[in-house]
């Protein structure tokens, strides 16, 4: 593996680049391995890099069905934030916060983090109450969080409407200014070539199509490019957690929806933050390429054709035009979808279940890529210690049982 | 007789026309009755009572000079009647329909009454409506229940006239009027509609949080 | 946009409906009797299965009534539609195994397909 | 003005009759109505008009429509009206145009961003993921300087002053195309009776036909101009039939629901735009059949320097010659793979063009093109390619060598001067929307592209679009299409009779052999082969990306940024698939494709959201005393869709005092509110009883009529998430109430469980909410305003107890009265027909007058519930909170089951140190603790973080205890009740305060 540098890049260039290496090592499937991890997305792949740099677990897969980076880590918004409600999940989420800050130096790829300040939006009484608790309970468990009113929201990002004619007038919000954006393919890929360079398989376009459960315990799996033998199977294929489940009859409390997504044409800076608003239901910031990124609310149907209704893009960019009029003769240039899967207390899984060395990392609904070196990091600690540490426990498939439910509805920012 | 007490929730807005191409006026006070029921129970009585079919399928809406019986729903329809009509079915159903599973429930101050007519009526609906308005679809005599942008609303077709124009009637709930009449006329511009201005543009007050205006 | 086959009004747009999540879901006659994971079963367990699904919707802005839909959910193919009571209709020759010919390249199913 | 020195002729495509004058960096230029700025810039010798992403190179114009990657411009300077990356080969002139280019500073002759260019070499492919590591926040400096040189346009500064819309259509057959293959489609397919849209993307129908020779071909015996002006009559004549031009259909969902953009007024000069008129349409199409007639896009060929200015497409080149008269260059050197092009060098040499040669790569080119640029005397280089170009700003002069049987270079270089060059790499059937339509392609070896294999929808392609090139084939493909996709919508056709069209020997000949990535006299270092000309991708970015193992399509497509600029790949995708193949060494059908995404070309956000923007977006549901509370100067409240009036100010007066001032006179006299928008829900049915019992918490079988009841509601997960009052007016008729938010969901909700749960029950329901307009009277004196009221009820409490109601009638009007409280005070809630509602309120005021009636709003409201400790659903309650939770055990029967009591039994739900609803008293009377505050055990905030043992739902300064109050939901709080707790502030001490139950007029002994 080359390694990455300003020096490296110039002395490359002499020879028109011809001495680069691959960035992960295009490895055939072993037979067997210690640990597979089911998904090559972000999770996926931070998972298996922390399998093996924190606890050994070096003789492990990651298998993709397509490429890696493929699913929801290169279809969504990239909005880094760790402003939740509960202790549990600003736990998790500011976990993976203080990773981001690093993490483009610990991968030795830059993973462009931009910690330009996310905003959240208030229109109503309701949503002003929901975000002074939140943001007072974001300070007190040490989450960099502040109240804005109106008038300072538009101080931080001009281009912002606050009139007062509005139908969903801009009434205040939280501003967190280390919550940002960054490049989704460099962190899949980042994670993919550290994971790599520690002797992990990243394996591509290999479906998995069953696993092998004897007794209470999970034995390998077969995939369409053969069978393997492994004692721990992590799965982390968001989007299509319940179909892997399902290879060992288990059923989850997940629904897989679509979540569409846009950008407009590149144009020169005009937009500096991330602004999220709920009543209105957009979110928007604007890529290093100039392009406006859009997140689009989510259908309410289940699919797992990664295709969601048009009408929902329409009324994004009524939304988008509400608070950004100034929007409205640029271009939509591309939209796409992704599937979630949607936990019912819109909080994830990151669990053990029934079968024994069988784990599940799922049900991130809308919001998963902000967690992703968190998510990773804790989750690779509960398949190698067959253990949730006290940063996963509350996310535990028996929350269900007992009722003990991580509701996030509101910090999740996307109407369910 | 229009009763000097009674407020219309399209009160405050003026009919808006402009030559043959499209108009769009309130009726105000039609009467509404929706009934509940098995067609099988109900037939009988509504057709003494009221001296009309009871439709059987959707689309379907049987018509006498005052009164209307609309499809809704397999146990759902709408009775509507002119704003002057006093029928003696108002009075009659419930009786007539004693001893039956039903429901019988007067909404017609829940609603209001939009005509939109005119040679583009047809053009101005297709802009906020979903269902297929063409002749083939929806034809005169018709009535369903659909949306209107984010309204729902039922709709009519009352006629088409031997010169090109076709009338409408839109129902609408009393609170969706003005945003209705509103996108309506917006989408009317292009035969010369007035935008106009939806009311509730108010002054909003937050007294826990406000730190500066 | 979906294009949905209302048992009672025929194909109607999707903004004329909600949605209503898996069908044939019982709720339990005697939920006292169930244990806490049985009851947990029935209150957010789904099966969310890629293929064949039968589903509730509900005409919200038409008749009003909630009904099933048979749909490919790896496809988003509509193939039947039936009253809220009424058993699914069988469907024939349906085959599950990518049924939205998924491309060879692509992790979901929104890739190109192209002949391989 | 400059003369248009390169304009030839006035044919169909422009008006010589109708100059426009048009400025362009400034300079004024002159063209023709029918021009676009490419082509009128074209015509005054101007080449060179943008700078590229990346490089800031000079971009001059390839294509001839929507094609085109890189000749992208900014029109206007209005910071309200300006467009940025409008592609000026499909901008039309108008008097008046301004346009600049972008992405340049200070001009596009000297660009400052242009030594991005010499430091080239450095900034290969993703080099930015391989460096600006630093520590923390180092990113975003050099962050700050990358989004400056990216970005290519402006975006507007002030809101847009036009208006744009949706219209929906239902259709039999849409057509989308009008070249030869769509116009013959659309006319059978109208003929048959069927509803047929035709949408062209550009100003005039004909396509590829408005791109040859007019006197090349004749149809039928007729000129092209006379057939298309005939076929077009043909069309219009047709009833059922809409024709769209300047319309692009840009996106194809599911259950072929397609949507279109039509152009209203771009075109227009400024002056004689319409206010009436929307400046975008988008056509919500739902139709039964699709023919996809669009076209074909002709590719580049990539070699080093292949991005000059005066470098443009063959086919491009024909377009402007024909369609809008203008000769692209004085000599030309046409550059190919195929036959096809050759003609571009026949055409060019008949124009009076001087062709310097024509170069191929094949050894042997089909022999009619052979022979006839020998008759022309036109030099042709076979086996042979163009290895460099020279000439700063545009073309001046390149050189040419052989390749040997294994396309390497072989021999010397010969160097040819000329201002343009023709090239051409083939033709790529335009499968973007077929693509989408989720239809299967397969790469066709004889077109050397991709071309649709099965459809997924009911659609079918034809034409080009369908790999079919000659002309009268794409007749004969489009008749065909057309007649099945009729037939198919259940309409019968004439029998298919295609056009008579002459033959060019050269129809349909291609011959074309694959050439992806010709080979460079110039070591790697210094070779620059562009693949594509908007992101500066280069062959040597993607062999770099599959170097780097990046080798999935959508791996190098990411690392390299290949077809992701604003044309998405429509000249570069295919050659980039080629050049990966190369490197790979698989052919192009293994690299795969990556997905065609909508829109097919960008679309204004404005006429995507249509007209539901600004005043329309949402609706404001009003109550009918609505205008009263305005008259007054009342302040609002948004609940939901609905406005509710908050408080009445009077003049002078604060918010806040206006608030206490109402909530005294509701407890010292009386008061009235507008309590219209609560949910009513009309319950009818034998079952009635039985199913209240079930979604309610509480017993409902012994509620007598003329009684009521206060209800909760639990979803199955056992948590409060509506509650009401609910009336039975006889044993099978009731009248429920819900929540404000909650009215639509709440009937929906109950319609599930009847219908699907449990259909043996006889009950119907059907939502009166705004059937009733309705005020609430509360106060002391409350029963002498409803008796001075009401013709017929006694008010008196002892004849009108407490949770009961009447009907009766005020004027004659018929009204229903219910003595309930939320506000604990002695109070009466009259329901009127809604038609009423304004005179009822004004009544109020006229007989209340007397007993000193104050109107009060929901903030005295939330305030007066809040002293008797009555919850809000959605501001106490957050989808968390149990009955239990509430201290409201009272209400939860055990006699028999209700949804989401077997949730309450959960070894969570049934904690005994949940957080529970009770009161905060701050031991300050006058501080008022800010809604949402967390509170805490402690006196000190800790390092780094407090436990939190609650919060606070409710705060008000109440005026009957002369002192704050507040409610909250505190870790086991009922335990704590007495105890002190403190809540967090942001800046200052925490406030210290005690936890109560939930009741103040209990605590403070006033409970009545």
């Amino acid at each position: 593996m080359s390694h990455y540098s300003l020096l490296q890049l110039a002395r490359h260039s002499l020879n028109g680049h011809v001495g680069w290496t691959p960035a992960w090592r295009s490895s055939g499937l072993k037979e067997r391995y210690d640990a597979v991890v089911i998904g090559g997305g972000g999770h996926g792949c931070a998972t298996a890099y922390y399998l093996a740099k924190e606890h050994g677990l070096t003789n492990t897969a990651v298998i993709e069905k397509g490429w890696i980076g493929g699913g929801n880590a290169g279809r969504n918004t990239t909005i880094i934030r760790s402003n939740y409600l509960y202790d549990a999940s600003a736990a998790i989420y500011d976990h993976a916060m203080q990773l981001w800050k690093t993490l483009g130096r610990e991968l030795n790829f830059n993973v462009m983090m931009s910690h330009r300040g996310v905003i959240n939006l208030a229109h109503d009484d309701n949503e002003m109450r929901q975000l002074k608790r939140r943001v007072e309970a974001n300070r007190l468990n040490g989450v960099d969080a502040e109240w804005l009113d109106a008038r300072q929201v538009q101080e931080y990002c001009p281009i912002i409407s606050i009139s007062p004619d509005a139908r969903y007038p801009v009434l205040g919000g939280t501003l967190q200014r280390s919550g940002g954006v960054n490049r989704h393919d460099a962190v899949v890929w980042g994670y993919a070539r550290a994971a790599s360079a520690l002797g992990v398989d990243i394996i591509e376009n290999c479906e998995v199509t069953g696993l092998e459960v004897q007794g209470r315990d999970i034995v390998g799996l077969r995939t369409t490019r053969g069978d393997i033998t492994c004692p721990k199977v992590a799965s982390v294929a968001a989007g299509h957690t319940s179909v892997i489940a399902k290879m060992a009859d288990i059923r989850l409390p997940i629904e897989s929806h679509p979540l569409q997504a846009l950008v407009s044409e590149p144009v020169k800076p005009i937009h500096n933050c991330v602004v999220m608003s709920n009543a209105v239901h957009a979110y928007c910031s604007q890529s290093d390429k100039g392009e406006l990124v859009i997140g689009a609310g989510i259908d309410p149907h289940i699919s797992y054709t990664q295709r969601g209704a048009f009408p929902i893009i329409e009324e994004t960019l009524a939304a988008i035009l509400e608070l950004f009029p100034i929007f409205s003769r640029l271009k939509l240039m591309r939209h796409w979808g992704g599937i979630v899967d949607v936990c019912p207390d819109a909080s994830p899984i990151i669990s053990k279940t029934p079968v024994r060395g069988f784990y599940i990392n799922a049900g991130w609904g809308t919001g998963g890529w902000k967690a992703t070196p968190g998510s990773g990091q804790v989750f690779a600690d509960l398949v190698a210690n067959d253990e949730p540490n006290k940063i996963a426990a509350p996310f535990s498939l028996d929350r269900f049982t007992s009722g003990r439910l991580v509701a996030e509805h509101g910090a999740a920012a996307v109407a369910h | 007789m229009i009763d000097v007490r009674w407020q219309s929730p399209l009160g405050h807005r003026e009919p808006l026309t402009r030559g043959t191409d499209v108009a769009i006026v309130e009726i105000a006070f039609m009467t509404y009755v929706i009934l509940r029921g098995q067609a099988a129970d109900l037939a009988l009585a509504v057709g003494d009572t009221v001296g009309l079919p009871l439709p059987t399928a959707v689309t379907e809406a049987n018509r006498s000079e005052t009164t209307q019986i609309t499809w809704l729903g397999p146990d759902e329809w709408v009775i509507s009647a002119e704003p002057d009509a006093d029928e003696g079915w108002m009075s009659a159903l419930e009786p007539a329909l004693d001893g039956t599973h039903h429901q019988l429930v007067t909404v017609s101050d829940q609603y209001t009454t939009i005509a939109v007519s005119g040679a583009h009526a047809r053009d101005l609906l297709a802009k906020l409506m979903v269902i297929d308005l063409h002749p083939r679809a929806f034809g005169a005599g018709t009535g369903v229940a659909t949306v209107l942008a984010k309204a729902h609303v039922w709709l009519w077709h009352m006629r088409d006239d031997a010169d090109g124009s076709a009338s409408f009637r839109i129902a609408t709930r009393r609170s969706h009027a003005d945003y209705v009449w509103c996108l309506l006329a917006e989408s009317g511009r292009e035969w010369g509609l007035p935008p106009q201005k939806p009311i509730g543009r108010v002054k909003l007050h937050l007294p826990h949080f406000e730190t500066s205006d | 946009m979906f294009l949905i086959p209302c048992p009672f009004c025929g194909p109607r747009d999707q903004s004329e409906f909600s949605y209503g999540g898996e069908a044939h879901i019982a709720r339990p006659t005697e939920p006292e009797a169930l244990s806490d994971e049985d009851w947990a079963n029935f209150v957010f367990m789904r099966s969310n299965p890629k293929g064949v699904f039968a589903e509730r919707w509900h005409h919200t802005a038409g008749c009003g009534k909630w009904f099933n839909v048979l749909r490919n959910t790896a496809t988003d193919e509509v193939l039947a539609s039936y009253k809220t009571g009424e058993p699914p209709p069988a469907v024939a020759g349906f085959q599950l195994a990518t049924p939205s010919g998924e491309p060879p390249i692509g992790s979901g199913n929104d890739g190109t397909k192209v002949v391989p | 003005m400059s003369m248009q020195t390169f304009r030839r002729k006035y044919p169909t495509g422009v008006n010589g009759a109708s100059p426009v004058t048009f400025r362009f960096n400034g300079r004024q230029y002159g063209g023709f109505a029918g021009d676009t700025l490419a082509s009128a810039l074209l015509a005054n010798g101007v080449h060179m008009i943008a700078r590229s992403f990346k490089y800031h190179r000079p971009r001059g114009i390839l294509g001839s429509g929507s094609d085109d990657p890189a000749a992208l411009v900014q029109v206007g300077a209005d910071p309200a009206r300006t467009v940025p990356n409008a592609r000026a080969t499909e901008l039309e002139i108008y008097d008046g145009l301004e346009a600049f280019s972008q992405n340049c500073w200070p001009s596009l002759a000297i660009d400052v961003g242009s030594v991005n260019d010499a430091f080239g070499r450095f900034l290969p492919a993703g080099f930015y993921y391989k460096t600006f590591m630093g520590p923390p926040g180092n990113w975003m400096m050099f962050e700050g300087l990358i989004r400056r040189a990216a970005g290519l346009g402006k975006s507007p500064t002030a809101p847009d002053p036009d208006h744009y819309e949706h219209v929906n259509r239902h259709c039999d057959v849409l057509v989308i195309g009008a070249g030869p293959a769509g116009l013959t489609a659309a006319r059978i397919a109208a003929a048959s009776g069927a509803r047929v849209i035709l949408a062209e993307e550009t100003p005039e129908l004909g396509g590829r036909l408005l791109s040859i020779e007019p006197s090349s071909r004749t149809m039928d015996g007729q000129s092209i101009a006379e057939w298309l002006q005939d076929t077009e009559a043909d069309l219009t004549r047709s009833p059922e039939i809409t024709v769209l031009k300047r319309t692009c259909a840009f996106g194809y969902y599911g259950e072929n629901w397609v949507a279109l953009v039509e152009s209203l007024q771009d075109h227009v000069p400024e002056h004689a735009r319409r206010a009436d008129l929307p400046r975008h349409r988008v056509w919500r199409v739902r139709t039964a059949q699709v023919v996809l007639a669009t076209g074909a896009i002709e590719r580049p060929l990539v070699f080093h320097g292949n991005d000059r200015p005066g470098i443009m497409l063959a086919g491009a080149v024909r377009t402007y010659l024909h369609r809008y008269g203008v000769l692209a260059g004085r000599t030309a050197v046409v550059f190919t793979n195929n036959d096809e092009a050759w003609t571009t060098a026949f055409d060019l040499h008949a124009a009076g063009a001087e062709v310097a040669a024509i170069v191929d790569t094949r050894d042997e080119p089909g022999p009619n093109v052979t022979a006839k640029a020998k008759s022309l005397g036109i030099e042709a280089f076979t086996s042979a390619t163009i290895v460099e170009t020279k000439g700063r700003r545009r073309l001046s002069h390149m050189s040419v060598m052989s390749l040997d049987e294994n396309k390497q270079l072989t021999g010397g270089p010969r160097w040819l001067y000329a201002d343009l060059l023709a090239v051409s790499g083939g033709w790529s059937p335009n499968v973007a929307l077929f693509s989408q339509s989720r239809g299967r392609l397969q790469f066709d070896d004889t077109l050397q592209a991709f071309r649709p294999e099965r459809s997924w929808q009911a659609e079918r392609s034809a034409g080009a679009a369908d790999g079919v090139f000659d002309f009268a084939a794409c007749f004969a493909s489009g008749l065909q299409a057309g007649a099945e996709a009729a037939q198919a919508a259940g309409f019968a056709t004439d029998t298919p009779q295609a056009p008579a069209c002459s033959v060019d020997p050269i129809d349909g000949e291609s011959g074309i052999e694959p050439a992806w990535d010709l080979p460079s006299a110039k070591p790697p270092a210094r070779t620059r082969a562009f693949v594509d000309l908007q992101n500066d991708v280069t062959s040597k970015d993607l062999q770099l990306a599959v170097r780097e193992g990046y080798v999935s399509v959508e791996h190098a497509k990411r690392y390299t940024t290949l077809g992701m600029g604003t044309d998405q790949g429509k000249t570069s995708s295919l050659n980039g698939f080629g050049v990966l193949a190369g490197a790979l060494g698989k052919p192009i059908a293994d690299v795969g494709v990556t997905t065609f995404r909508p829109p097919f070309k960008p679309v204004p956000f404005g006429a995507v959201a249509g007209q539901h923007v600004g005043d329309h977006f949402h609706p404001r549901r009003t109550t009918p005393m609505h205008t009263w509370h305005e008259d007054q100067g009342a302040t609002f409240e948004v609940v939901g869709d609905w406005l509710r009036a908050r408080a009445y100010p009077r003049a002078g007066e604060s918010f806040e005092d206006a608030v206490q001032r109402e909530c005294i006179a509701a407890r010292t006299q009386t008061a009235a509110l507008d309590a219209s928008t609560l949910g009513k829900i009309d319950i009818r049915g034998r079952d009635a009883r039985t199913f209240l019992n079930r979604v309610y918490t509480n017993a409902w079988m012994k509620l007598a009529p003329g009684r009521c009841r206060y209800g909760l509601m639990l979803n199955e997960d056992g948590m409060v998430f509506d509650d009401g009052v609910t009336a039975c007016i006889s044993d099978d008729h009731f009248h429920l109430t819900t929540t404000t938010g909650g009215a639509a969901g709440v009937l929906s909700w109950m319609e599930d469980y009847l219908q699907t749960e449990w259909p043996d029950l006889d009950v119907f329901m059907t939502s009166v909410t705004e059937q009733w307009a309705v005020a609430s009277i509360c106060g002391p004196e409350s029963w002498r305003v409803v008796g001075a009221l009401l013709d017929d009820i006694d008010p008196n409490p002892d004849a009108f107890p407490f949770m009961s109601h009447r009907t009766g009638h005020i004027a004659g009007v018929p009204v229903r009265v219910f003595r309930i409280s939320f506000t604990g005070e002695l109070s009466y809630e009259i329901n009127v027909p809604a038609r009423y509602g304004l005179w009822l309120w004004q009544q109020i005021m006229d007989k209340g007058e007397p007993h000193g009636i104050t109107p009060y709003g929901t903030e005295g409201m939330h305030l007066l519930r809040a002293e008797t400790g009555f919850i809000i659903v959605g501001q106490d309650t957050d989808g968390t909170v149990t009955p239990y939770d509430l201290g409201m055990d009272w209400i939860v029967k055990s006699s028999a089951d209700f949804i989401g009591r077997r949730s309450l039994t959960r070894s969570d739900t049934s904690r005994a140190d949940r957080r529970h609803f009770v009161g905060v008293l701050t031991d300050d009377p006058a501080i008022v603790i800010a809604e949402g505050s967390q509170v805490i055990a402690t006196a000190e905030e800790q390092d780094p973080r407090t436990p939190m043992i609650g919060h606070i739902t409710s705060s008000y300064f109440s005026p009957t205890f002369e002192r704050s109050i507040a409610l909250g939901l505190i870790d086991a709080g009922r335990n704590r009740v007495g105890e002190r707790v403190y809540i967090a502030q942001r800046d200052g001490e925490p406030i210290p305060a005690r936890v109560t139950q939930p009741n103040f007029m209990q605590h403070f002994g006033r409970a009545t």
